[in-house]
């Protein structure tokens, strides 16, 4: 039992609740559709309040822990909730509540595969969140992973099954390596890959080139799920090729999974002292920018607008990934900050891109003239969220910026600002267009036509309007009141603060 | 009766014996009987094995002498945790495969050979349970005779041509090996003087004849590679595996080579121990290259088949590799893994083999083609092949993660990464492999005319050992925390 | 020369070998049958050479008989089942055969599997 | 070419046998270990323990006992399996192959097998049940009743000899070997010791050589008609098979 931890259920509880839309769909089946929906909802939204509980005492320093069963000395499947942990599940129980609610609208066949997984991905990934040691992350893990393919093919096209495929390749030979990750870590380390100190002491121990493969191992096992490149190929074909809430979690929260294992292994096992004096840290660093850059780039050139965020996401985990292996506090404190802050805007871009969709079918931003005045609600949210990826205040993006460049001159390492400049200059290159098509060309504007008017009929659904609204109020919101406790700086700081005394 | 219990061990070999004897005059007044008296006769024999939990000393192990003769002079039964955990795993998924047996064997084997079909499987069961058990290396040939012979008659029990060819192939190789058995066990005889495997045990490390040991070592290892199908010598596997009714596939491919593998552990870990193992080293790392070359070669050729039952059966071999290297590790972790990977290999598979024979009694589909769609149809025979297939994959929270990640860290911790390497590759394969199958089951539209949209499970007494088997899986993967314990500790007395 | 000394031994090995390449040399079922069959009776020539004794006598006691002139009972137990045992491979063997020439007309094995071949592709 | 490699790899095995052969313990010298360890006690006090005078049969049926009920169920398992390939005859067929079997004989064979049979089974007999003082026991008399039996289908035809030895009696028998071992070895848990012990501790000492001497005749008795049982069943499925009885798939 780690120390000073409280025995306690609450951590499973999140993980529990789920599993009653699993319920109400092998209860009616086929019968009362909206309500066994809404039960599905139920479930998500218990969860998230099940977790927000926790937050006071979150935030007074306590920590919870769960055993479920002790394999053999040393490895247990149990779970354990302290600041980091909490503050994972805490955004991904949010954003699962509210696509699920988007889902219930958006989602118009296959209801019953679609939701059992929504929630059984949902309840592995909290699950992983409050994983006590390696072990059961990446048992948690893995099940989140198979289990998300059946929302990646949800549509059955020919691209959502090549889409599935590579997604299924890119996972076994991520799941591999990191398997192949815990099992050296747990000999070298000791018989012990647990998250309760801040560097494995044991570890210390082990011979360099031992370190050496269980990082890379874990760096490259993670990296897939977290699209470092060149281990990318499967994000811009699986988020277009899902329906828009799945690509929403899949880029607001799957992609952190990878991140937030890199976190782990960085902070709690290796420890930042031992990674360190490895020294191999600027490797990753320097593979995390050339992602930055390069993604943004192929992102230019893309015209499928999920396939553009797609591209996005992967250059915006990689802030995560730049911020941790800057070896700073406040480069450490932009890069979890990212985790929660990404996930909030890029979530409200799918989902906006998902509004596009259903009620305009149009994928490519070229036909999107206009669709401003169409859709003008989730196109002015579509348009905060943007601004805020290419960094403007005040917003999430803003202060994520912000830290990581202040991290990077703490670290002494000033070229990892111009990465970031760079970076926002050709996010401004590639969200701009989007927001100039849609609000400043319209059909038969070269002719001078008067551009149309507004026209609020489309946008009549709450189910998936307010997920839109919230997300991207949130957006400004914890951009603007940043220190509010809950909202992620407070939880990221009281993180800092443990990785640098 | 306190104590009574000893006894347990050995009537649970001897039961399905007696009522195997019983079987044919039962036919005689009664054929329809049959079925139901040999699951009758696995359910006791099973039952008294769980009278036995937690009656074996952690470590230890129950030392039965039959007859009351005392151990180099009589045989003695020798059930440690190891042996005692995989006598259940036949037990269990023995009865499970013999009641799935009633309505497949109506159909398939014609009707004057059903009882024959009985009395073969209830010696089988039996004999497995004895061979793991037995503590005698003699009786180690008499037992593994009997399930040879068992198993060479059971895949012919159709009558089918082909699988006529299938089982006189498996018996040309078969033979063989048994012969080599009994000559590896003749050489240790002549220069020890006795067959108690304890006994052996004690008298290997200081006889001088060294030369003699290792050809005998190296005539039993290489006997039972050819039982347990491990790489060059699996040709007869795929074809008595694929061909044989789905129940006796399940039975063979499940177990009946699982414990050939585990007879080379307990030849090399009972008989010759530790300090024996100067002599065996080479035949050892031989031994762990061909389980290497079975894991790959096992799961490329299973990728690359076309019949259904035919993929189930390469799969076999690849994961006869597995339990190589799991032995081959020498160390507890390894053997653990080894030994667990038996039980959860021999469920999930026995569970793989039952789903196929669930498609061929319904619609007589043996392609992979044909599975396209299958799920409209056949919704719980395909979720039933989702989670074993999970568990053949080795994913969690099943029981193949359990047995994968021991496998894998006895490798590590051996120094042999390269095995650990081969082991995930063969994950990897697996991964392959199984997923296309689900893929067509779940995800892909049905050819005209294969699947209609109406319901046609097989029937219940087929589909609730399927079903039974697939939770099996899951049940030894989230709650192996039960059992590897007492694995771990027996597997360390072991060295 | 313990060689020379254990040509009993010596023999049984070589009748081994020879029933071994009957068994996968030769073509026709029957005799791959008979090989087997030497390759048993060569383990159990082998088995009951360990167990003999110079100048030994059958294991039965008689009046005067002073036991330790024996010979070694235990191997011969032992080929008892051995015998057993082979008679059964040999039984269920023979029935295959009989199977086999019914159904394909020939016990030759490479037709057998020529036919194999042929129904694959 | 395959020829080739296989007589190379078998002429290597050989040599590797034998350079093995020449590395063992010198043969029939009584300082072997085959000959110092275990089997003095089974020399020296079989006739004390185990209560037969012939050691073979002491080693066998007693101390070995296990072996030799996994032998009885490999014959039967034998038995299951010619039966699982070839098929019974089903009840009330037999007279369909009537004139299929028997091979055309003069007169003086037909008589003199008839007259000898009987003798036969009757030495059998014998060999069964003098198995416990001299060369002999279950098994070998059981083969002799097959063999008595072999000829007499031979000569006589199939019907004739299941007329003799019906299914009925058959089926019933078969099993007598497992069955026998099968309730001696319960006994001997009843009776206080372990699975397959003769000599019950709940049976006072004095009464205790009898009661082997007569267990030991049981399970011999038991051996040899199971055995014949098996022999002659495993016969008639072979020889039923010249005039198949019914269409195979």
């Amino acid at each position: 039992m780690p120390e000073g931890a409280v025995r306690s259920v609450m951590p499973l509880l999140p993980i529990l609740f789920p599993w009653i839309s699993l319920l109400a769909i092998a209860i009616f089946r086929r019968r009362a559709l909206r309500l066994r929906l809404w039960l599905c909802f139920a479930g998500s939204a218990l969860s998230f309040l099940a977790v927000i509980v926790l937050l006071p005492s979150v935030l007074d320093g306590k920590t919870y822990y769960f055993k479920l069963a002790s394999i053999v000395e040393g490895l247990e499947i149990s779970l354990y909730v302290d600041t980091l942990g909490y503050y994972f599940s805490l955004v991904l129980a949010f954003m699962w509540m509210l696509c699920t609610l988007y889902s219930i609208s958006y989602i118009d066949h296959k209801q019953n595969r679609y939701f059992a997984f929504l929630a059984m991905c949902g309840s592995f990934l909290i699950g992983a969140a409050y994983s006590r040691n390696m072990f059961t992350y990446f048992i948690f893990y893995e099940m989140m992973t198979f289990g998300s393919y059946p929302l990646i093919i949800h549509e059955e096209t020919a691209m959502a099954r090549r889409a599935g495929y590579k997604y299924l390749v890119y996972a076994i030979g991520g799941d591999v390596l990191l398997f192949f990750a815990i099992i050296t870590n747990y000999f070298w380390g000791g018989g012990n890959v647990n998250f309760d100190q801040w560097g494995l002491p044991t570890l210390a121990a082990a011979s360099k080139a031992a370190l050496l493969t269980i990082f890379s191992s874990y760096i490259a096992g993670f990296g897939v799920k977290a699209a470092i490149m060149p281990l990318h190929g499967w994000v811009p074909d699986a988020h277009p090729a899902a329906p828009s809430p799945a690509s929403a979690l899949l880029s607001g929260v799957i992609l952190k999974a990878g991140a937030f294992g890199i976190m782990r292994v960085i902070f709690n096992l290796f420890g930042i002292d031992l990674m360190k004096e490895l020294g191999v840290h600027w490797v990753v660093a320097v593979f995390a920018c050339i992602t930055i850059v390069l993604a943004s780039v192929f992102a230019l050139t893309q015209d499928n607008l999920k396939r553009r965020l797609a591209y996005s996401s992967i250059g915006q985990v990689s802030y995560i990934i730049l911020g941790l292996t800057m070896v700073s506090r406040d480069g450490t404190l932009g890069g979890i900050m990212q985790l929660a802050h990404h996930a909030l805007m890029k979530a409200c871009l799918f989902l906006c891109a998902g509004v596009i969709l259903v009620r305009t079918g149009k994928k490519n931003i070229s036909d999107m003239k206009g669709v401003g005045y169409q859709l003008p609600v989730s196109m002015i949210c579509f348009s905060v969220c943007a601004l805020a990826m290419v960094g403007t205040p005040p917003s999430v993006g803003f202060i994520t910026k912000w830290m990581l460049g202040s991290g990077a001159m703490e670290a002494g390492l000033p070229v990892y600002v111009v990465v970031l400049l760079v970076s926002s200059l050709l996010n401004a290159a590639y969200f701009l267009p989007i927001i100039y098509v849609a609000f400043f060309r319209w059909e038969g504007d070269e002719e001078g036509h008067h551009h149309p008017a507004l026209d609020f009929n489309s946008e009549r659904d709450p189910l998936m309007m307010v997920p839109v609204v919230i997300l991207a109020l949130l957006v400004v919101v914890v951009g603007i009141w940043v220190t509010v406790p809950g909202f992620p700086l407070s939880l990221a700081s009281r993180v800092a603060d443990l990785v640098f005394p | 009766m306190s104590g009574a219990y000893r006894h347990f061990p050995i009537l649970m070999v001897t039961i399905p014996f007696f009522g195997a004897a019983l079987l044919p005059f039962l036919a005689y007044l009664r054929r329809k009987a049959v079925p139901w008296a040999s699951a009758f006769f696995l359910a006791i024999s099973g039952g008294l094995g769980t009278f036995l939990v937690g009656k074996i000393p952690p470590g230890g192990h129950l030392s039965y002498p039959l007859g009351g003769w005392e151990p180099p002079y009589g045989i003695e039964l020798r059930v440690d945790f190891s042996g005692y955990f995989l006598m259940m795993a036949v037990a269990g998924i023995s009865l499970a495969a013999v009641i799935y047996s009633r309505r497949y064997i109506e159909k398939e084997v014609e009707g004057g050979r059903i009882t024959a079909y009985y009395v073969l499987f209830l010696l089988m069961s039996a004999s497995m349970m004895g061979f793991v058990i037995t503590g005698d290396v003699f009786n180690l040939f008499v037992m593994m005779e009997i399930l040879s012979i068992s198993s060479y008659a059971l895949v012919a029990v159709t009558g089918n041509r082909n699988a006529v060819r299938a089982a006189f192939k498996y018996l040309l190789m078969g033979a063989p090996s048994s012969i080599m058995v009994l000559l590896g066990v003749g050489l240790l005889y002549s220069v020890t003087g006795t067959l108690n495997m304890a006994d052996l045990a004690a008298r290997v490390g200081d006889t001088g004849y060294r030369e003699v040991l290792i050809a005998s070592y190296a005539i039993l290892v290489l006997a039972f590679m050819v039982k347990a199908a491990v790489f060059p010598l699996h040709l007869w596997l795929p074809d008595a595996h694929s061909i044989a009714p789905s129940p006796i596939s399940a039975m063979l491919s499940g177990l009946v080579v699982a414990v050939s593998a585990f007879a080379v552990a307990r030849i090399t870990f009972s008989v010759f121990t530790v300090h024996a193992w100067g002599l065996v080293g080479t035949t050892l790392e031989a031994l762990a290259v061909a389980g290497a070359a079975a894991v790959l070669f096992g799961g490329i050729m299973a990728i690359y088949q076309k019949d259904f039952k035919m993929m189930i059966a390469y799969s076999t071999i690849s994961h006869m590799g597995y339990v190589v290297l799991g032995i081959t590790a020498l160390n507890p972790e390894g053997i653990t893994g080894a030994v667990y990977h038996i039980l959860d290999h021999g469920i999930a598979k026995a569970c793989l083999f039952m789903c196929a024979g669930n498609f061929i009694y319904r619609k007589g589909f043996r392609k992979i083609e044909q599975l396209k769609g299958a799920w409209r149809e056949m919704p719980w025979t395909c979720f039933a092949f989702s989670l074993a297939a999970w568990s053949i994959i080795g994913l969690p929270p099943s029981a193949g993660f359990i047995s994968k990640w021991y496998l894998v860290y006895g490798s590590v911790r051996a120094g042999k990464v390269p095995y650990a390497v081969v082991l995930l590759v063969g994950s990897i394969l697996a991964a392959v492999y199984c997923f296309r199958v689900v893929y067509y089951m779940f995800f892909q539209p049905a050819k005209e005319g294969d699947w209609g949209e109406r319901l046609s499970e097989a029937p219940a007494s087929m589909s609730v050992p399927t079903w039974a088997l697939s939770l099996a899986t899951l049940f030894f993967g989230v709650f192996s925390y039960l059992f590897l314990d007492s694995l771990l500790k027996a597997a360390a007395q072991l060295l | 020369m313990n060689l020379w000394h254990n040509f009993h031994y010596a023999v049984a090995m070589v009748l081994f070998c020879v029933g071994l390449y009957a068994v996968i040399m030769r073509r026709n079922i029957i005799k791959k049958i008979i090989g087997i069959n030497i390759m048993e009776t060569s383990v159990f020539l082998f088995l009951i050479s360990i167990g003999y004794r110079k100048g030994g006598v059958a294991p039965v006691h008689v009046e005067g008989l002073d036991p330790s002139r024996m010979v070694n009972p235990l191997p011969q137990s032992l080929i008892l089942t051995g015998i057993v045992v082979a008679v059964s491979i040999t039984a269920l063997a023979l029935s295959l055969a009989i199977l086999l020439y019914r159904q394909f007309g020939t016990l030759d094995v490479n037709r057998l599997f020529r036919e194999e071949e042929e129904e694959a592709g | 070419m395959k020829r080739l490699v296989s007589l190379l790899f078998i002429g290597a095995l050989a040599l590797l046998l034998l350079y093995v052969v020449s590395k063992m313990p010198p043969m029939g010298e009584p300082t072997n270990p085959t000959m110092t360890h275990v089997v003095p006690r089974y020399l020296e006090k079989s006739e004390g323990e185990a209560h037969a005078r012939n050691v073979v049969t002491g080693v066998i049926i007693n101390y070995r006992g296990f072996d030799t009920l996994g032998e009885v169920t490999v014959i039967y398992c034998a038995l299951a399996a010619v039966l699982a390939v070839l098929g019974r005859e089903k009840r009330g067929r037999i007279r369909d192959y009537v004139e299929l079997s028997g091979i055309p004989s003069s007169v003086i064979v037909r008589t003199m097998v008839a007259l000898v049979v009987p003798f036969i089974v009757l030495f059998s007999l014998y060999v069964i049940l003098h198995g416990e003082m001299s060369p002999g026991g279950g098994f070998q008399g059981g083969a002799v009743i097959g063999a008595s039996m072999i000829i007499f289908t031979t000569v006589f035809g199939l019907h004739l000899s299941s007329v003799k030895v019906p299914l009925k009696v058959r089926a019933a028998l078969e099993g007598s070997a497992v069955i026998t071992f099968f309730l001696v070895g319960i006994a001997g848990i009843l009776g206080g010791g372990n699975f397959l012990a003769y000599a019950w501790p709940r049976v006072s000492q004095s009464l205790q050589p009898a009661l082997v001497t007569w267990l030991t005749v049981l399970v011999e008795v038991g051996i040899g008609l199971g055995g014949a049982m098996v022999f002659v069943s495993i016969l008639f499925a072979m020889v039923r098979e010249e005039g198949a009885d019914e269409p195979l798939a």
